[in-house]
């Protein structure tokens, strides 16, 4: 279980440092130091004497196996060599950091990122699960974000940041589908089934696939072209970071992958043609760049990336040679690398300043800075008795001989050899520019060496150097062998870690390149005025700013057009979908034939009269919209012709509500209009008037058509249920009011709902809104003087209590005939709203002075816990009861539950008409408050007196 | 009978479409109210259209209209009229505050109204305004 | 105009008998139950509405309202027919015209009534009432004599329901 | 019998009328926002309902965590011939999830929200309700009142607070709405005109059984209430309302905004396999069909121009209304699939994606109160005054969001993908856009934090007044955090969920017979009567 | 059978009298003539109509339905009212509200086709 | 005889409302749009009757009571709305 502990320590441990971040900077410092330091002497520790023996240790968190989702851990010699890599260097960059960050604001954070990251690197390399990789691995494109944007007060530390981010994310998006892909062609995420079913997963036709998404999940974060511009980019980094993030370890993550899956993966003819080249394009070009640097720690990127480039190439070749040599180039590299950064970070420090063109003369000023850098660039380049020698040896014996490449066999050696070339060169430049030449800038304050502590790690690491390059079997001949195993297991090859292997072509290959390497050096002055080096530079990166830019310009104009917000292009977008999508099922020339017509019915003259009226209505309404008082009284003529339709074909019940309804859209309509242009004017603009014809056409035919459709086949309806058990059980004989307040009383609760949520948000649009009343009609006449009509006035008062009156009959009856609590809350707002009319607001309003929203709520709470009576029963919400009473000399009275119920409704609907009419009949500044000459005892609803 | 009945709906409904289209919300609420006539009738007609058959029940009868569309077009004839005072009352804020009424988005935002276009006075815009920088 | 006050319980005794026969008539039922219902309601509408009709009219004079009920009845049919002929002869030969009619009335009610009678005979229309309610103007559909309009109506009229309106 | 489940109606309901009433009672009848004092009986009132809700969200989902399928007949009569209640595991996650959500918006709206306009608690409480009896009916028109419900009460919170922009965005929406209300009503009326029959059961029963003459008919019809569902949904073309609507909104609003497109998502995926399976998916489920050629390509587009309106967006609340629009189009990848692996993925991604959307606009608008005059504007500014909370809710949501792992985006996602891949037809069309649009959201959101979090100028403090950031304004967002947290980290149990309700969804025949069967209680004459 | 033949001529009798208010509204020269053409409409033409109906209904199932009484009386109440408030809405529309004058030019005005 | 009648006397009121129509249709004032559409309720109140006498049922009987009420409002309404704008004030 100690496994998961390397990785986890420092991810979940990382908020330490945060929460220690006011006590100053060394405690700080200490506490991310600590939690390395557990983890690495975890590793040490429990791990090392394991993985020496051979052996590999797993542990598993179940996180959703369900989902296939978990994470597993392998520690075997690649893990532990990483593990060794991420810690070790990380605990140098740590003790690095404090001396560089100084005090530095933020350096808390500093060091919560960079445990983060560590252990989400750790995670990448002791994953066995591989969806858990993918997680780890995001989690470094994220802490390395927040690294390389840690100075984010500057431009460039932003950009970098945001590259680095979306490069890496690309690339950890395609692994995730990569891993998916491998993972469901044998059925498993665990690295150890993928391994073992190698011949399964390379020989379906899938492979391909998966291989690419991975594939490119490594490039990215390796850095290989032409994805590799990000990491120049992220050089805004602190120095701490970069030594470690962009040398020893998140840009190894990629190299990881390849020598991770190869056993898995690689080894194939497409894995080579995509790897070799790419890494061979990659060492050679970056090198080449390289040279071309100004700022040392761009310099120092493009090395890495060319590093890179040549481990990712052998992984490439995939010979068990090859990967050796390439996983001894990624300790010397991690090594070398790091401390050139370091010193770089030094340089800056102290300097202030990266660039070759200011610096020179350091070695007088910094001596021990000098002496340590120039031995690792010295291994950078390849230097005999150093680190970088042996690996980069080995890496050029494996170039030749590619059997896959046949007769291009030479490409490989020479493009090394190329890359070896401006190595080389630009080690030296390195090297002699920063601090053999003479300084370019006189500088008052004169730098001087660092604290002694802020060097220690580079010489640690320039010390590894030393020793592997001078003893490599010794050094790392042990944990090679294990690393090696752990990749190639029974392909180990014989192979010796020795300084000399005799003349071979290698050697003369190095030859070649400290030759020609250093002629190129000497001619710096000319090839640098060349510029060359700008050419193949900014080519990915501008495609990449390019890429977003055009995202960002084809967004905002592609957002621009659509979202204008205007409603009848939604409409029009909505119609047409419609008509496309809904006249799909009869495209296919069966579904034509299936529709064959059974029952029609002959014409019959009253409906073929109504019909035509409400067509009447509906085109005049059309013609004359722009006449908006004129529109609304055709509009009339349509609902009262829909009125009668109902009524003649059978349902009175619809005819009274429509009718009702009719008028009181009418009314509303009126009200609102008052502050309305009467009049709609032509738009200057014609909205595509002709596609708007040809849409509604399209529609009116589309509806007709499923008229048409269904109403010409039989139907089998549920009705004769309703027909049976409506009065017997549902006490009622009006089976549509039945249906309402009984079988469908669920749906009239929501039905009054949405009127008093209506009445509610209108009550909250209009509340203290008050508008300038027109003092004009819209032919410009003054208003009549006349205010309230003599006949209207003095009629209203007695037509009141007869409509009144026939409310209450109209509630009351509506179980067993036309009529209901809807129909009767409308003649009874109908009548209020006449007082209103005649007699005006504030006559009216003086003697309604109850709060028509407790009305409301008054009835939705009666409607609900009719409903909820039954509960008390042990019946299900709604379950209605009825009975018969006998009352003396009166007889029988039926009582229904479902009469509450459409109390309820009743007193909703009156609430809600009547606060719509009053909320729109106040907008004219009719002062509320005006004083009422006495207070009247407000009047009870008459509705509840029945 | 049924075809005519057909046309009918589908006339009215291309009407009620034809002024969803417009740019202005009155024409706009004048389609909806049209399109709601179109699809009532078309939901009441799926019972069948039937004379003399009210679903009432009557001694001696036992062929009656299907009720079932009858109560579902009641019920949404009385959402439809929650909706349209909630349209219509909307438009009339829109036209007070926004100015215009104008049911098509950016594309006509400072296009003058002709006719009675009663205003909110200043103090109130602004203050409506800046709550709503605020929110 | 009477200056009493309405009763609390009964504002309106006329109004609510009105009612009682109404419910009657629309319940179509003549039982206990609807019987009781139609007391019930007769009372209490009025009674709970009494705010918005404050005043009451208190009609004397029943037979006389009854005869000129019955005029007014009679007057409809022929008038009817009369007006039929009016309708469908040639627009040309119509001689429309409005005339004045100063009223005696002057009780809003009265008035109201006197101009919905005018309304309700065909061939003529009240159109509108001067703000003073002194004079009411009516629209005639088709007549020679004006002056004869407004003394059939003032004579037929306004001085029966002057009598029973006790204004 | 279970009561739970009008429980899930009636108790918002019923707090939704007392809140109603004390508010009326409290403030009189003409103010134009609600009092403070009146405000603090109210939210009461709205807490007791909230959090009964919540526990009746809880029972439900204990109810049926095991594969129950309880059927409340409302009213006592058989089925199909009234309206039905029908928990299951869908539903009660539904409700569950919002009920959860409910608690954080009325949380954020405490303070200076709730007091811009009048009966927010009201309308909040409606809101719930329609939602509640969306999610539990089982009958298509039942559904159409709900739908109205939910949708006028979210007309109201939309324009809760006045202004301008919410009216006019407004009424877009709105109207939008109600021509999708009366199509709703087109598609039943037809089913109806064919089948006869309203439940969503019955229907299925009858679809397959329906005469080969009436299937185009049939399938126009469900194909018509597809479009509804997709309208309220945002899936593109019909897409368009949403960013300036939700825009619009209040903060909370726009919070609880998060889960009305999951309404009509959660419409799709109810009804489709139940009532529409036999008609629309002639080949068995998974195949491609009339229903799928239509709807993966419009989620498919929902996704690439949420991306690009993403990229495009001129504001932190704009560019949150886009990723709404995103998970719209992740969601429908999945459901449109129509095979327990995308059920399961539409389904985590669903609650995944409601619940930080939530929070991200919650901190939308504390960045935009911390921004003075600048608001949400992705443009340079000052620095926050609470930077450092935000940029860390910033960072966890954004993750989220955008799906990086081990957050509860990044599972969703992959549940996504995997999905997609075990279906041939959808695989490199899902991936391909997948992968791209995933690309291009986690640079903007880069880009967004960079600009606001990064390039930050001199600490200018904003004026002091009633919308300034309190401690406590965080709380909800972290609250919403911490659930988005727990689902990835208990993703187990919540993807065994979703898959078992994946699954339960998909079995038409276990529902069908678990409502149409159901009549134990009923009186036997009425069996007799339905039979 | 007699009982038919009396339905039959008050329904005739009112639906001739309906047509005639309606004859008389599209024929009539202008809006104040044209206002006395519904008060025939709604006298005589509905109240036979009413009549018939009350017959029919008094005459079928045993009970006498004289409701329809109420829809007469309600006629009786409103039609004046609605008459009144049409010719000052009339009048008002000839922008002089005193008393009216007729001009034509008013006329020539209103007459004007819509857009 | 009442079966010969029925139709022609369902013709003459729907003749009337064509008349109705017309007038509807031609105007000129808003007052005699106005008047149309108040005829037209009062010719549908006829036609109505006639329905419930055609079907022999006399469930019509509220429909025309409503259509006269709400007629009669809504012509108010509508008259007050030319008079004065606003119909509430
Ligand atoms: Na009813
Ligand atoms: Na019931």
């Amino acid at each position: 279980m100690s496994v998961l502990l390397v990785p986890l320590l420092p991810l979940l441990l990382g908020w330490i440092p945060l929460v220690l971040g006011r006590r100053g900077h060394v405690t700080t410092a200490w506490s991310a130091g600590l939690v390395a330091a557990a983890s690495f002497a975890i590793l040490l520790g429990v791990h090392a004497p394991a993985v020496f023996a051979g052996e590999v240790a797993f542990a598993w968190v179940r996180w959703a196996p369900s989902l296939g989702l978990d994470l597993a851990f392998r520690m075997d010699g690649l893990a532990f060599l990483f593990c060794l890599l991420v810690l070790g260097i990380g605990l140098l960059v740590i003790l690095y950091a404090y001396f560089y960050l100084g005090d530095t604001k933020y350096h808390a954070r500093f060091y919560a990122f960079l445990l983060v990251f560590m252990g989400a690197m750790l995670g990448v390399v002791t994953s066995e699960h591989m969806i858990g990789l993918v997680v780890f691995w995001e989690i470094t494109s994220v802490s390395s974000f927040l690294l390389v944007g840690f100075n984010n007060d500057t431009e460039a530390a932003r950009r970098g940041a945001r590259r680095a981010l979306g490069v890496t994310g690309l690339g950890g998006l395609c692994l995730l589908g990569g891993v998916i892909v491998i993972g469901h062609l044998v059925d498993s995420f665990e690295l150890s089934v993928w391994i073992a079913q190698r011949s399964v997963i390379v020989a379906n036709a899938w492979y391909p696939a998966g291989l690419v998404l991975i594939l490119l999940g490594a490039f990215t974060k390796s850095a290989q072209m032409p994805f590799h511009f990000w990491l120049p980019g992220a050089m805004s980094a602190p120095t701490p970071a970069s030594a470690y993030l962009h040398s020893a370890t998140m840009v190894k993550a990629g190299v990881f992958l390849l020598v991770r899956l190869s056993p898995a993966l690689g080894d194939t003819s497409l894995w080579f043609f995509i790897v070799v080249p790419v890494g061979l394009v990659t060492m050679m070009v970056a090198a080449y760049i390289a040279m071309f640097q100004h700022d040392i720690k761009g310099l120092l990127a493009y090395s890495t990336i060319s590093h890179l480039g040549l481990i990712t190439a052998l992984f490439g070749i995939s010979e068990p040679l090859a990967i050796v040599a390439g996983l001894l180039h990624i300790i010397n590299h991690a090594t070398f690398k790091a401390s050139l950064f370091m010193a770089a970070g030094i340089v800056d420090h102290e300097v202030h300043t990266r660039d070759l063109r200011e610096l020179g003369g350091l070695r007088r000023l910094m001596p021990v800075t000098t002496v340590l850098a120039s031995i690792a660039a010295a291994a950078m380049a390849g230097v005999p008795l150093l680190n970088g020698f042996l690996s980069k040896e080995m890496a050029f014996q494996e170039t030749l001989g590619l059997s896959r490449l046949g007769e291009m066999q030479w490409v490989a050696p020479f493009v090394v050899t190329l890359g070896g070339i401006f190595s080389v060169a630009y080690s030296l430049r390195f090297a002699w520019e920063a601090f053999f030449a003479e300084p370019k800038v006189q500088r008052e304050h004169p730098p001087h060496d660092p604290p002694r502590w802020m060097q220690a790690p580079v010489f640690v690491l320039v010390g590894l150097c030393v020793v592997v390059g001078v003893m490599p079997a010794v050094a790392v001949g042990g944990l090679l062998e294990v690393v090696a195993t752990s990749v190639l297991g029974d392909r180990m090859p014989e192979y010796h870690l020795a300084i000399y292997h005799g003349v071979n072509t290698a050697l003369f290959m190095s030859i070649m390149a400290f030759a020609v390497g250093g002629l190129i050096f000497s001619w710096r002055r000319r090839v640098l005025d060349w510029q060359g080096g700008g050419i193949l530079e900014p080519t990915a990166a501008n495609a990449y700013h390019n890429f977003f830019g055009r995202v960002i310009r084809i967004g905002r104009v592609v957002t621009h057009q659509l979202h204008d917000h205007s409603l009848s292009r939604y409409s029009a977008v909505l119609f047409s979908l419609l008509l496309v999508v809904g006249s799909s099922p009869f495209w296919p020339h069966e579904a034509r034939d299936a529709l064959v017509l059974r029952t029609t019915t002959a014409l019959q003259a009253a409906p073929v009269a109504f019909c035509s009226l409400l067509a009447f209505g509906a085109i005049a309404t059309l013609v004359f919209h722009r006449r908006r008082i004129w529109a609304l009284l055709f509009m009339g003529v349509s609902g009262l012709a829909s009125a009668l339709l109902f009524a003649d074909y059978s349902a009175p019940d619809l005819a009274l509500t429509q009718i009702s309804v009719e008028f009181g859209t009418t009314v509303l309509i009126l009200l609102a209009l008052y502050y309305l242009p009467w009049k709609t004017p032509r738009e200057p603009r014609a909205p595509a008037r002709t596609m708007h014809a040809v849409i509604a056409v399209l529609c009116g035919t589309g509806i007709a058509a499923l008229t048409y459709g269904v109403l010409t086949r039989p139907l089998e309806s549920i009705s004769d249920f309703y027909v049976a058990t409506s009065k017997t059980h549902g006490g009622g004989t009006n089976i549509v009011n039945v249906i309402l307040v009984d079988y469908r009383g669920t749906d009239t609760l929501g039905e009054i709902t949405v009127l008093a949520i209506a009445a509610l948000s209108i009550t909250g649009m209009l509340s203290g809104f008050r508008a300038r009343r027109p003092t004009v009609d819209s032919a410009g006449r003054a208003w009549s003087p006349d205010t309230h009509p003599h006949l209207l006035a003095v009629m209203a008062r007695p037509l009141l209590s007869l409509v009144l009156l026939v409310a209450v009959f109209v509630l009351l009856r509506g179980h067993n005939l036309p009529g209901g609590g809807f129909i009767a809350a409308l003649m009874t707002a109908v009548a209020l709203i006449l007082q209103f009319l005649a007699n005006g607001y504030g006559f009216a309003r003086a003697r309604l002075r109850f709060d028509f929203v407790k009305v409301v709520a008054i009835g939705l709470a009666l409607a609900l816990f009719t409903g909820l009576g039954s509960l008390l029963f042990g019946q299900p919400f709604l379950t209605s009861n009825y009975g018969y009473f006998p009352i003396p000399l009166v007889g029988d009275v039926e009582l229904a539950t479902a009469m509450l119920f459409d109390l309820g409704v009743y007193l909703t609907v009156v609430g809600v008409i009547m606060i719509m009419a009053i909320r729109l009949g106040r907008i004219g500044g009719v002062e509320d408050a005006e004083p009422e000459p006495e207070l009247v005892p407000a009047p009870a609803e008459p509705g509840e007196a029945g | 009978m049924e075809a005519f009945f057909a046309a009918a709906i589908g006339i009215v409904a291309a009407c009620g479409v034809y002024l969803l289209l417009r740019p202005r919300t009155f024409s706009v609420v004048l389609g909806l109210t049209l399109l709601s006539y179109a699809v009532n009738l078309f939901l009441f007609s799926v019972g069948r259209l039937q004379h003399g058959k009210a679903p009432i029940l009557t001694p001696g009868v036992t062929d009656y209209a299907d009720p079932i569309p009858q109560a579902l077009v009641l019920t949404a004839i009385v959402i439809g009229l929650a909706m349209t005072a909630f349209v219509v009352v909307l438009a009339l804020r829109m036209n007070a505050d926004v100015g215009h009424d104008h049911a098509d988005g950016d594309a006509h935002d400072d296009a003058p109204t002709k006719g009675v276009r009663p205003k909110g006075d200043r103090t109130k815009r602004a203050r409506t305004k800046s709550q709503e920088r605020r929110s | 105009m009477s200056d009493r006050a309405p009763h609390r319980l009964l504002p309106h005794p006329r109004l609510s008998l009105v009612l009682f026969v109404v419910w009657i008539l629309v319940a179509n039922d003549f039982g206990v139950g609807t019987v009781l219902m139609a007391l019930v309601l007769g009372v209490a509408i009025p009674a709970l509405t009494r705010n918005f009709w404050p005043e009451a009219p208190t009609p004397r004079h029943p037979w006389l309202a009854f005869t000129l009920l019955a005029k007014f009845l009679f007057d409809i049919v022929v008038a009817n027919f009369t007006v039929a002929k009016q309708v469908v002869m040639p627009n040309a030969r119509l001689r429309p015209t409005f005339v004045e009619i100063p009223l005696a009335l002057t009780d809003d009610f009265a008035i109201a009534l006197l101009a919905s009678m005018i309304t309700l005979t065909p061939g003529t229309v009240s159109a509108d009432l001067t703000p003073d309610r002194s004079r009411l103007l009516v629209h005639v559909l088709h007549t020679d004599d004006a002056q004869d309009v407004v003394d059939t109506i003032k004579r037929r009229y306004e001085a029966p329901l002057a009598r029973i309106l006790q204004c | 019998m279970s009561h739970l489940l009008v429980f899930a109606v009636a108790v918002p309901m019923l707090t939704a009328v007392v809140a109603i009433v004390a508010e009326a009672s409290l403030d009189g009848g003409e103010v134009r926002a609600s009092s403070p004092r009146a405000l603090t009986t109210v939210r009461a009132i709205s807490w007791v309902g909230l959090l009964a809700l919540l526990a009746v969200a809880i029972g439900m989902v204990v109810q049926v965590e095991g594969g129950d399928i309880v059927v409340y007949r409302l009213g006592n009569w058989p089925s199909p011939f009234a309206i039905v209640f029908v928990l299951d595991r869908m539903s009660a996650l539904m409700v569950a999830m919002t009920s959860l959500l409910a608690v954080f918006v009325a949380l954020a709206a405490r303070g200076p929200f709730e007091a811009q306009g009048r009966y927010f608690h009201g309308l909040l409480q409606l809101q719930l309700m329609g939602l509640s009896g969306a999610f539990l009916t089982g009958d298509l028109f039942n559904l159409f009142v709900f739908f109205e419900i939910l949708l006028i009460a979210s007309y109201g919170l939309l324009l809760f607070g006045g202004g301008t922009e919410r009216l006019s965005a407004g009424f877009t929406y709105i109207l939008l709405n109600l021509v999708g209300s009366g199509l709703f009503l087109v598609a039943v009326g037809t089913l109806y005109g064919v089948l006869g029959t309203l439940n969503m059961a019955d229907i299925g029963v009858r679809a397959a059984a329906a005469d080969p003459a009436d299937v185009p008919l049939l399938r126009t019809a469900a194909l018509l209430l597809v479009i509804v569902f997709a309208l309220k949904g945002a899936v593109a073309p019909i897409h368009l309302w949403l960013p300036k609507t939700y825009g619009a909104a209040i903060a909370p609003v726009a919070a609880l905004f998060a889960v009305m497109t999951k309404v009509g998502l959660y419409a799709i995926v109810r009804t489709v396999p139940v009532s529409f399976g036999p008609l629309l998916f002639p080949e068995g489920l998974g195949a491609t069909n009339l229903l799928t050629q239509w709807l993966m390509p419009g989620a498919l587009l929902t996704l690439v121009l949420a991306t690009l309106g993403a990229a495009a967006a001129p504001g932190l609340k704009q560019f949150v209304c886009f990723l709404v629009l995103a998970s719209v189009g992740m969601v429908g990848l999945g459901f449109g699939l129509f095979t327990p692996a995308g059920f399961t993925a539409g389904i985590y991604y669903m609650v995944h994606s409601t619940i930080v959307l939530a929070a991200f606009f919650l901190l939308a608008d504390l960045v935009a109160r911390e921004r003075g005059p600048l608001r949400d504007r992705l443009t340079a500014g000052p620095q926050p005054e609470h930077a450092r909370e935000l940029s860390v809710l910033f960072l966890l949501l954004a993750a989220a969001a955008v799906g990086l792992p081990p957050l509860s985006g990044f599972i969703g996602k992959y549940l996504v993908l995997v999905a997609a891949w075990e279906l041939p037809w959808a695989r490199s069309q899902i991936w391909i856009t997948i992968i791209a649009t995933s690309f291009v959201s986690l640079v903007v959101m880069s880009r967004v934090g960079s600009v606001l979090f990064w390039n930050v100028g001199v600490v200018e403090p904003p004026e002091s007044d009633e919308f300034a950031v309190q401690r406590r304004d965080f709380l909800p967002t972290y609250g919403l955090l911490a659930v988005a947290v727990l689902l990835a980290a208990l993703a187990e149990p919540v993807g065994r969920y979703a898959e078992a309700t994946a699954l339960q969804l998909l079995d038409r025949d276990t529902y069908i017979d678990r409502v149409m069967n159901d009549r134990e209680p009923t009186p036997r004459a009425l069996e007799e009567a339905g039979r | 059978m007699i009982l038919d033949v009396i339905v039959a001529g008050f329904l005739l009798f009112g639906a001739s009298f309906v047509l005639l208010g309606s004859i008389g509204l599209a024929k009539l020269p202008d809006i104040f003539t044209r206002l006395h053409a519904p008060t025939k409409a709604t006298t005589l033409g509905v109240g036979s109509i009413l009549v018939a109906s009350t017959i029919v209904f008094s005459t079928g199932r045993g009970g006498i339905s004289v409701h329809e009484l109420l829809i007469a009386l309600f006629l009786f109440m409103t039609a004046p009212v609605s008459a009144y408030l049409l010719a000052k809405a009339a009048l008002h529309e000839r922008r002089d509200e005193q008393w009216p004058h007729r001009t034509d030019a008013a006329d020539a005005e209103l007459d004007a086709p819509p857009e | 005889m009442l079966d010969a009648v029925l139709p022609i006397v369902l013709a003459m009121l729907l003749g009337a409302v064509a008349l109705t129509l017309y007038r509807l249709l031609r105007g000129p004032s808003v007052a005699d749009r106005i008047l149309s559409l108040d005829t037209l309720y009062i010719n549908a109140i006829a036609i109505i009757m006639v329905l419930g006498i055609v079907f022999h049922s006399d469930i019509y009987f509220e429909a025309a009571l409503l259509i006269a009420m709400l007629g009669f409002v809504g012509t108010c309404a509508l008259a007050k709305f030319v008079l004065r704008g606003d119909i509430m004030e």
